[in-house]
C-alpha cells in the first residue's frame, strides 16, 4: 500500500502526528490525494502535525477520530477552503479546474429553494445536463418531495438533495463529512451504493465517519490519537 | 462557456430573492417608505420638501439597498452553499458579481423607475423622466460597494449592522454627486457636469468590486 | 346573524344570490349615479367641473375606510371566535380596499392638481389614506409569504388589528396639523353642510360603490372557500394516491 | 420568581447583541452615518438642515433601529434556541420583551443620548439636553412595534425587508408627533402638548406589543 | 404492557394507524405520556392517523421509521410547538409548569455564544443553581472549549453542550431527535448512560433514531408503515 505515517518530533505534548491504520484490500490506479506533512492550527489548538498519506483512484478512506480532533478541518483543508499551517496537499486536476465534490455538516440549502430548483440551478452552475435531474431525483427518493421548499423538508430529505449534487457533477475525489447522519437505512444503502459506483469507475473517497458503514474502508486515517 | 454559470447563479439568485418575500415589490416599498416617513417628519411645508428631496432620495436608496444587501452573502454562508460555489470552478469574481447584479435588478432597479413618483411627493419643481439617470447610476455604485460590506461581513459571520457601518464611507461620493445631480433635474435645469462622475464612479465600483468581494469571501 | 354567516355552507348559499344581486345593483347605481353626477347636478360655485370627481373620490374614501374597519373586526372575530369564515372575509375584503384607498389617492391628487396646484400635499387627511394603503399591501404580502392559510390568516390578523389601534391616533392628528382637505361635512353628528342637490347624489354614489364592493368581496370569499375546499380535496387524493 | 427567569434572557439578549458586533457603537454608528450622509445629500445651508433636522433624526432613528430588530427573533429561530424558550415555562410574552428590551438599551438609548449631537451636526438653533427626551419616547415605541414586525416575519424563515414594510405604517405617529415635539424643543420653544401623546403611544405599544409578539412566535 | 393500537377504519390507503413493536424489559409505574388516536397532517400528506400509546414513567421508547415519515413532526407535536390534526397527547405535569426537555436537528446555539455562557443562561433561565455548570461541563468533555464561541466548535462538541442542557433541568420527558448524530463513540456511550440515569430516576424518553444504540429500547414505535 501507498502510504507513509511519520511521526515528527514534537514540541508540544499534545501532536503525535495523524495515526493511520491501513486495511489491504484496494485496487490502486492513479494517486488523485497526496498529503504530505500537513498541519492544522485551529485558535490556539494545534490539531494535527506531520499528517501523511496518500489516496488513489478507487479507494475509500474513512476518517475518523473523536468530537473536535480536526475531520472536518482536514477535510476544508483539502477542499482549499483553509490554508494548511504546514505541509503540501496534492489534488489531482478536476474536469474544467473545479474543486472535489464536498459534502459538509450543512446541506448547502436556501430554505425557499426546493429540490428541483436546487438541482437545476446546481447543474447549470456546473455545465451539466439537466435531463439527468429526474432520474436522479427518484433515485435519491424524492420525486414526490421535487417541489418542497427546503424549511419543509425533513432534515433526511435535505441530506438527499445533498447527496443527489454528487450524481449531477463527476468529480473524481469526494469528501464526506458524516454523510450517514440523518439517513434512514434505505438512505444509508443507497449512500453506499452510490459510493461503490464511484470507486468503480475510478473515483476516491475520504469520509469522516463516526459509525461503520457497510462499505469496508481501504484505509483508516485515525485523528484520535490526539483526543 | 464561463457565461452559462454564472448565468445559473444570476437566475438562482433571482429566483430566490423573489421566493425569499423580498419580491419586486419590497424594496421599492421599503423605499417609498421611507420617503414617507420623511415628510411627516420634516413637516409638510412645499419648499423645504422640494430641497430636501434630493438628499432624501439618495438617503433612502442607500438605507434600502443595506436592508437587502447584507443577507446575499451571509445566507448562503450559513447554509453552506457557498462552499458550493467556491468548489465550481467558476471565478468568484463573476459569481459574486451576479449575485449583486441579480439583487440590483430585484431592488435597485424599481427604486429609480419609483423616483419620479417620489419627486411628486416630495413637491419638487420640474419632475421628468429625466430624473432616474442620476439615481439608476447611484443605485448601481451603492449596490456594488454595498456587496463589498456585505461580503465582509458575512466573512465574519455576524449580522448586524456592522455592514452599514463598514460601507457608509463608501457610498458618500455617490451620494453627493447623485443628490446635486438630481437636483439639477429636479429644479429644471437638465443634467450637470455630475453625471460623468456619477458614470466614472459606477466604472470604479464595478472594477474594484467583483475582487474585493470575492477575496472578503475567502476568509475562513 | 353571525352564525349564519360562520357556516361557509350557508355563506356559500346565501352569497349565490346576494352576490350577483349586488353586482347588478351596484353597478346600475354607478352608473346612473355617475349620469346624475355629470350631466343633471349644478356646477360648483368655486370648483366648476372638476368638482364632479367628488362622486367618485368620496365615495371610494369612504367606503375603503369601511372596508378597513371591516378588516378590523374580522380579524377581532377570527382571533377570539376562530371562526375560519371570518378570517376568508378579512383576507378577501384586503384587496378590494386596497383597490379603493388607490382610485380614491389618485382621483384625490387628480383633483388636487386643479384645486390646490398640486399633485401632493402632506396633509391628515391624505396621509392617512397612504398609510392605509401601505398598512393593506403589508398585509396582502405578510400573507402571501407564509405558507400554510392557518399562519397566514393569524398573522395577518394579528397586523390588521395592530394597524387599527394606529388609525384612529392618525385621525386625530388632524388636529395638529394645517389642512388643506375638506374637514368632514358629508355626514357628521351635527347633520350635513352639504346642499340637497351636492347631498342625494353622493349618497346614491355611495351606496353604488358600497354595493359593488359588497359584490367584489363576495366573490372574492367565494373563490376562496371554493379554492380552500379544492385544496383539501387535493390534500385527500394525494393522500390516497401515496 | 418569573422575574429572574426572564432576567436572564434579558441578560442573554444583552451579552448576545454586544459579542454578535451590534455592539454599543454600532446602531448607534449607524444613526450617526445616516445623519453624517443627508447633509451631503441636502447640502450645506443651515437654514435648511436645521429644518429638516426633526424629521431626519426621527427617520434615522426608525431605519437605525429596523437594522437590529430584524434579527432578533429570526436568529433564535433559525438555530432552534426558541422552542427551548418556549418550553422554559416563561411567559413568552415577558421573555420577547426582555429581548426587546435588550435590544432597545443597547441600540435605542445610545440613539437618545447621541440627539443633541446630531442635533448640532444638523445646525439646529438651540440645542439643550432636553432634545433627548422626545427620541427617548420615541426609540421605546420604535422597538416595540418594531419587535412586532419581527415576530411576524421570523416565523417566515425568510428574510428581506418584509418586516421593514409591514411596521413602517406604525410608525408614522411617533414621527409626526415626535419630531414635532423636537422641533418645538430645537427652536428654543420647549416641551409642547406632543410629549403627552409620544408617552401614550409608548404605553399603548408596551401594553399591546408583548401580546402580539407572542402571538407571533407561536405561528408554525 | 400498556399500550392499545387501535388501527381504526380509514378512508384513506395510506392510514394504517402506527405500527408499535413493544420489546418487554420495563418497569412501569407512572404514565409520564398519552397518546390517543393522533393524527398529522403537514401541507398536503396525512404522515400517521390514528397513533396511540402510552409512556411510563422509567420507560424508553424509540421512534423509527424511514425518512419524511413524521418522527420530528411526531416530536414536535409532543412538544406544543405543532397543532395535531386530531387526537389527544396526554402529558405529565412537568416541575413549574414547564415543557418536556427537547433535542432538536438544531443545536440551538447562536453563532456568539460559548458553552459556559450558553449554559449559565440557560441555568438561569430555568431557576436551576449554577454551580452544577463546571460538572456538567467536565462530564459532557468541553471544560477544554468552555470559552469557545458556537461558531469555532465542531459538530460534536455542539450536540455535546445541547446534551449538557438536560443535566441542568431536570425533566421527567426528554424528547431527543436523532440523539446520537455527530457524537463519536465516547459520545454515543455518554449518551446512553445519560439516558440509563434518566430511566432510573423515573424519566420517560422519546428517542427518535435511525441505527441502535447502545441502549435497548422497551418499545418500538415504527413510523415505517406508512412509506
Ligand atoms: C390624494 C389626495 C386625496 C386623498 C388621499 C383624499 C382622501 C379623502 C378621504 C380619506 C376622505 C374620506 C374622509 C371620511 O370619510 O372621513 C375624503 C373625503 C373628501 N375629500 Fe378627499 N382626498 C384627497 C384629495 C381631495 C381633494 C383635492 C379634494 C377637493 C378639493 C377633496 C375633497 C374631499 C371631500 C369634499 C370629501 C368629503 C368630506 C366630507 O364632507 O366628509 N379630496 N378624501
Ligand atoms: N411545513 C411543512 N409543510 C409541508 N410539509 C412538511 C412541512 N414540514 C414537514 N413536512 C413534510 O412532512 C414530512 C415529515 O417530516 P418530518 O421532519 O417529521 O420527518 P422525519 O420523520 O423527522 O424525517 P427525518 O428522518 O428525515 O428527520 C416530510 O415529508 C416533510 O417533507
Ligand atoms: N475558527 C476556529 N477557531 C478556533 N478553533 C476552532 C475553529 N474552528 C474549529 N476549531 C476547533 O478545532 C477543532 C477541530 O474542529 P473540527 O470541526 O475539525 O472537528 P471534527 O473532527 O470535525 O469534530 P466533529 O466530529 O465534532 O465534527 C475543534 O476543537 C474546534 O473547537
Ligand atoms: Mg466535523
Ligand atoms: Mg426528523
Amino acid at each position: 500500500m501507498y502510504f507513509i505515517a511519520t511521526h515528527r518530533e514534537l514540541q508540544f505534548v499534545l501532536g503525535r502526528g495523524g495515526k493511520i491504520r491501513v486495511s489491504e484490500n484496494h485496487s490502486s490506479f492513479v494517486p488523485i490525494l497526496t498529503i504530505d506533512s500537513l498541519t492544522a492550527v485551529r485558535g490556539y489548538n494545534l490539531l494535527f502535525q506531520g499528517l501523511n498519506f496518500k489516496l488513489q483512484s478507487g479507494q475509500f478512506a474513512a476518517l475518523r477520530g473523536p468530537n473536535g480532533t480536526g475531520k472536518t478541518t482536514l477535510l476544508r483543508m483539502i477542499a482549499g477552503f483553509i490554508e494548511a499551517e504546514t505541509g503540501t496537499i496534492e489534488k489531482v486536476e478536476e474536469y474544467r479546474e473545479r474543486g472535489p465534490f464536498y459534502l459538509g455538516h450543512d446541506h448547502g440549502l436556501r430554505a425557499s429553494e426546493t429540490p428541483l430548483s436546487h438541482l437545476t440551478d446546481w447543474a447549470d452552475i456546473h455545465y451539466s445536463p439537466r435531463s439527468d435531474i429526474p432520474d436522479i431525483l427518484e433515485r435519491v427518493g424524492l420525486t414526490l418531495r421535487q417541489h418542497v421548499p427546503a424549511y419543509s423538508l425533513s432534515a433526511g430529505q435535505k441530506k438527499r438533495v445533498a447527496l443527489a449534487r454528487a450524481l449531477i457533477t463527476p468529480r473524481l475525489l469526494w469528501l464526506l463529512d458524516e454523510p450517514a447522519s440523518a439517513l434512514d437505512t434505505a438512505g444509508q444503502a443507497l449512500l453506499c451504493e452510490l459510493m461503490k459506483e464511484h470507486l468503480d469507475e475510478g473515483g476516491a473517497i475520504l469520509a469522516a465517519i463516526h459509525d461503520d458503514l457497510e462499505l469496508t474502508p481501504d484505509l483508516v486515517l485515525d485523528l484520535g490519537a490526539f483526543a | 462557456m464561463m457565461r452559462n454559470g454564472v448565468a445559473a447563479i444570476f437566475r438562482r439568485e433571482l429566483s430566490l430573492a423573489w421566493a425569499g418575500g423580498s419580491g419586486l415589490f419590497l424594496p421599492a416599498a421599503f423605499f417609498a417608505g421611507t420617503i414617507f416617513l420623511a415628510p411627516l417628519g420634516i413637516g409638510p411645508e412645499p419648499r423645504l420638501l422640494a430641497a430636501s428631496a434630493p438628499g432624501l432620495i439618495f438617503v433612502a436608496l442607500c438605507l434600502a439597498s443595506l436592508t437587502t444587501l447584507e443577507r446575499i452573502f451571509q445566507a448562503d454562508l450559513e447554509v453552506g452553499a457557498l462552499d458550493h460555489h467556491r468548489l465550481s470552478g467558476l471565478s468568484m469574481e463573476l459569481a459574486t458579481l451576479a449575485k449583486v447584479a441579480a439583487h440590483w435588478l430585484v431592488s435597485g432597479l424599481p427604486i429609480a423607475l419609483l423616483t419620479p413618483v417620489a419627486a411628486v411627493m416630495m413637491r419638487a419643481e420640474t419632475v421628468t423622466l429625466q430624473s432616474i439617470l442620476p439615481v439608476f447610476l447611484g443605485s448601481i455604485t451603492i449596490f456594488l460597494w454595498g456587496g463589498i460590506g456585505a461580503s465582509l461581513t458575512a466573512g465574519l459571520r455576524r449580522s448586524g449592522p456592522l455592514v452599514a457601518l463598514l460601507i457608509l464611507p463608501l457610498f458618500v461620493p455617490v451620494v453627493i454627486f447623485g443628490a446635486e445631480e438630481l437636483n439639477h433635474v429636479l429644479t429644471g435645469q437638465g443634467f450637470g457636469a455630475g453625471l460623468g462622475l456619477l458614470a466614472a464612479n459606477s466604472l470604479a465600483a464595478l472594477a474594484i468590486s467583483p475582487f474585493a468581494m470575492s477575496l472578503a469571501l475567502k476568509l475562513e | 346573524m353571525f352564525s349564519t354567516f360562520a357556516n361557509p355552507h350557508r355563506f356559500l348559499a346565501l352569497s349565490k344570490w346576494l352576490m350577483p344581486l349586488f353586482a347588478v345593483l351596484g353597478a346600475i347605481i354607478v352608473a346612473t349615479g355617475w349620469a346624475w353626477a355629470f350631466f343633471f347636478v349644478p356646477e360648483e360655485l368655486y370648483q366648476g367641473a372638476t368638482a364632479k370627481i367628488m362622486y367618485i373620490h368620496v365615495p371610494a374614501a369612504m367606503v375603503s375606510l369601511a372596508a378597513y374597519a371591516s378588516m378590523a373586526v374580522c380579524s377581532l372575530l377570527f382571533l377570539t371566535l376562530k371562526h375560519s369564515i371570518a378570517d376568508v372575509a378579512a383576507k378577501s375584503a384586503a384587496p378590494v380596499a386596497a383597490a379603493l384607498s388607490f382610485i380614491c389617492l389618485v382621483t384625490g391628487s387628480l383633483w388636487g392638481r386643479p384645486t390646490w396646484g398640486t399633485y401632493w400635499v402632506w396633509d391628515a387627511r391624505l396621509t392617512s389614506m397612504l398609510f392605509q394603503l401601505f398598512l393593506i399591501l403589508g398585509y396582502m404580502a405578510l400573507r402571501s409569504a407564509f405558507q400554510r392559510e392557518q399562519d397566514a390568516a393569524r398573522a395577518g390578523a394579528i397586523l390588521c388589528l395592530v394597524g387599527a389601534v394606529n388609525l384612529p391616533i392618525i385621525k386625530f392628528s388632524v388636529e395638529w396639523w394645517n389642512t388643506l382637505h375638506q374637514p368632514a361635512g358629508f355626514i357628521t353628528l351635527g347633520g350635513s353642510s352639504y346642499a340637497p342637490e351636492f347631498y342625494w347624489p353622493l349618497w346614491y354614489n355611495l351606496i353604488g360603490i358600497g354595493l359593488v364592493f359588497g359584490a367584489l368581496m363576495m366573490a372574492a370569499m367565494r373563490a376562496e372557500i371554493f379554492n380552500r375546499q379544492y385544496e383539501a380535496k387535493l390534500a385527500r387524493m394525494n393522500r390516497s394516491a401515496a
